[in-house]
């Protein structure tokens, strides 16, 4: 069954006011076209949960959709601070709740295997432990020493962005996958967005390949480019320039009004804002290919 | 001091000598990722460079910018999930070498990367602990690079993101944690090392800087080890390979 | 660093008596080489540790290796029983520890994650759990409900069977790869057996192949045809009818000691063993190519 | 009972038919991989198959011989690890149905797959749980096929591997487990059901079979529904997929 829709449709059907939403991708494939669609259809109330919210939800905090953001590390990677999370947070405007890295992939990993809490070694370090009251210990019944243990996190709902499905959701995934198969299995509902939407065959000639399975998915949609300024593995690059210039717009709440004006409601959609970015943007993103050796799975 | 070398090239090339052949290095982006590279291009051919991206192996092309730079990945030995590097590779003891940052150490290496003032009520709101809490626990060495100066070198951290030796080093030992904790802090005046208590001793001194200087961009009263030593100024071939082959333009050099 | 050697120097430098020893794989890439290498070595007193036993834990009891086994699935798949363990359990002539397979795999997780123990929700299956003492309970600290654990297996050295290594020993695995992975994270010492040894380059062409890193292996061996009677996805097809055929060997102990005695005493290694199984039997097991559509990198 | 269909025939239709479209399937080989594929054939085209091996979507070219047969691997949707089967997919609540057996089922479902006689000496060791306690507890249906033997239905199981309703469908709900338990027991002379309280009841006779002969091959007591059924029987089309396509060696259908 096909679970073919636009953007505009998946995020209207299956993104409301209030969710807990996990917009995935740990540096890699970060759904921006997903995050710019929510803003444009103006929901509210959103917790927003990342590692690293990266620029997409200091937007999204810009353009006022988030009640509470939950994340492991606040920063505009390789530059310096998400200056409007830093502003609402430190102006006490937003909730936050906070963890390591790894406490928070876990917390995904435990939602994803339907388990109750999953348990880390101590790291000595216990300030954010007693920060967070979320973060807990029990006692190892071989040795009688403590660990650290999380809950499930289970987002209502996941945006996964990945290079190539198949048009019932099974994709495939390659570069830097972080916590894009986590995230989708421990959310209610995962939309896809894919670079490329190709025959199943293609999908099946890799099975190995494949990191979500279609029953779990909701909506598949094409969105070339959904990346943009992240990056999608052998697509195209990061655009690193961008990461630098939202450091300067975010110093100023009216410059950062004025990009939402410009590139997120001054735009119907992704193929609007890409062409908008212009042919030099498109010439220096541009990589040259580079394939994988491929693999024989023998025809039994 | 002389000018012959940045304060940036400077704490890079001390930290590349830190490391040793075959170490397997949690690499962040930066003066880290320099380090390593100028220590694989000089005595540690066989060093082993991961990144919580889930990238293990990598040898990029060009001068990675994030973390998540795609040239990590292409031509990388492997590829993880998050949830494998820091259960499979950290978690699991098999990672020899971390760096860590962030904008307060304190007197006994810990480290704060989340907030000046009250946790509840930020002064300064940190991007947070990221990876640094589990590399500074479980990583069997750690190294961190940092500017010297008085308000980063507190005589105790507002908030403690990633342990150092806590109180002390018995403080740390009783909490069980694998890693051995901060080795050394390389600094742009010298190398600050855990004394036998893990009390942060001045050990060395840079070409050119004096220990007057390093104790008044402390924050602690600042011992030093019996021997002081002076660090092996930089050669010509370690600045050729960091300006020529590694940061061509300067990014993180200046 | 090449870590190459023969399977000979491999085991006899990496395996020793009274080790707990993981030859991985279930069903597929199970390393039957070096199964037979550790019997014609003369290895005593074993732990050998699988989910399925599967022929090969058969056959090493029976030529006297083990002192104990630790599984969770002993049949002969999709044929029977495993006749020569399940003699000695009867007769209590070895020792053995068992788990579902979800306990089982479990186990191998947390040894291959540094953690004291890992949790699974209850089964409501108690019965196991009471003949073994290594299942536990601990409360989660959330809904003050129980949860099952088990503690870590950290076998002294895992046997991985690959489908292409390079000569340092980052390994490419396709098909199902079952428990590969965590066996040999969980492992202290690991041994790779590859189909193929190839260039770095064909491994590196595709990083999220790679499921074992160079770090944590020490030897690495080039053995085609190891997988015998089980099979290598892509080289060679499952040999069933052997399957069957064991069925019957195992039914007496002098059928199976004249099976050793030809099949592995007789043969200098898997060469040998191979050239002696026949033509017709390459014949029947040869398969037909069937390649994975190529992924692109990017030349970043 | 007429001749027209072997006994394995009619027990795998039968299950093919408790089969709904869009259920997802924790198959295994043998009578149960033949019922799946009979029903994808029929009437639940969208029935989506995945095996503890750890393979999602298959769609084998041939009658798979193992649980690991590379047939399931080659144009399959997904391969992940077993870890991630058990936690993913099953844990999680993604399975609808899981399919059971064993040498022994008792009067409220509970299954022995583990051991005749007693634990610690067995007089026969039976291959043990596999995936079975976790399938038995967390699909949200399981179905068994068996054939009808006294021996192999006894009131009560030697070793419990896998929970059906326990000692009565409160113990089952009270062990917080999130599967409803076993839906039905498919034998070749007719149906069982659990009744309100999880026991066993006979719901359905196949045609031919007769209720003494279910009573006479049955450990305990055995009652029967209300309205004692009888069970449509296999149509042309069906015995046609499972001799002509499914099957036509007869390997399981002998």
């Amino acid at each position: 069954m096909s679970k073919l829709c636009s953007l505009a449709e998946a995020i209207s059907r299956y993104v409301h006011d209030g969710d807990l939403v996990y917009l995935a991708g740990f540096t890699h494939l970060i759904p921006f076209a997903a995050g710019h669609e929510i803003i444009r259809q103006g929901r509210k109330d959103l917790v927003l949960a990342r590692a690293t919210p990266d620029l997409i939800y200091d937007q999204m905090a810009a353009a006022g959709c988030a009640r509470k953001i939950i994340f492991s590390y606040m920063g505009n990677p390789g530059v310096g601070s998400l200056k409007v999370l830093r502003r609402l947070l430190e102006a006490g405007r937003l909730e936050w709740e906070e963890y390591s890295h790894f406490g928070m992939i876990t917390r995904l990993q435990a939602g994803a295997s339907g388990l109750p809490f999953l348990p880390m070694n101590p790291t000595a370090a216990t300030d954010l432990e007693q920060a967070n009251p979320l973060y807990r210990r029990v006692t190892d019944p071989y040795s009688g020493r403590e660990v650290i243990v999380v809950p499930p996190l289970q987002p209502d709902v996941a945006v996964i962005h990945v290079q190539r499905a198949d048009a019932r959701g099974n994709a495939h995934i390659w570069g830097i996958i972080g916590e894009q198969k986590e995230a989708a299995f421990a959310a209610r509902r995962v939309i896809i967005t894919a670079e490329e939407i190709v025959s199943e065959e293609v999908i099946r000639s890799d099975p190995n390949r494949t990191l979500i399975p279609e029953f779990i998915v909701d909506a598949v949609c094409h969105v070339p480019y959904c990346a943009h300024p992240s990056y999608t593995q052998g697509y195209y690059d990061r655009d690193n320039a961008f990461y630098l210039q939202w450091d300067e717009i975010s110093e100023t709440e009216s410059a950062v009004q004025a990009y939402l004006n410009e590139w997120i409601f001054g735009v119907p959609d992704r193929n609007a804002y890409w062409e908008k970015l212009g042919a030099e943007t498109h010439a220096r993103l541009h990589v040259a290919p580079r394939l994988s050796h491929p693999v024989n799975y023998g025809a039994y | 001091m002389t000018e012959l070398w940045t304060a940036s090239e400077l704490m890079t090339i001390n930290a590349a000598r830190l490391l040793r052949d075959g170490d397997v290095v949690f690499v962040g982006v930066g003066l880290p990722n320099l380090a390593c590279n100028l220590a694989r291009r000089t005595h540690a051919p066989n060093l082993y460079m991961i990144y919580e991206a889930g990238v293990i192996g990598a040898r990029p092309n060009r001068l990675p910018l994030s973390i998540g730079d795609p040239t990590l990945v292409s031509g990388a030995a492997a590829v993880c999930s998050m949830y494998d590097i820091f259960t499979l590779y950290l978690q699991r003891g098999n990672v020899d070498v971390g760096f860590l940052g962030g904008a307060q150490i304190d007197r006994y290496g810990n480290i704060n990367a989340t907030v000046i003032g009250e946790y509840t009520h930020p002064r300064v709101r940190l991007p947070g602990s990221g990876g640094s809490m589990e590399i500074a626990a479980w990583a069997n060495r750690c190294y961190i690079i940092t500017p010297h100066q008085k308000r980063r070198f507190p005589e105790r951290v507002d908030f403690c993101t990633s342990a150092g030796f806590l109180s002390g080093k018995g403080e740390r030992q009783a909490a069980g944690v694998r890693g051995s904790g901060p080795q050394a802090v390389v600094t742009n005046l010298g190398i600050l090392e855990p004394d036998e208590n893990g009390e942060l001793i001045l050990t060395a001194l840079h070409p050119g800087a004096t220990l007057a200087d390093a104790r008044e961009n402390t924050g602690w009263p600042l011992r030093t080890a019996a021997e002081l030593k002076e660090t092996v100024p930089p050669s010509a071939e370690e600045l050729r390979i960091l300006r020529e082959e590694l940061d061509p333009q300067g990014i993180y050099l200046k």
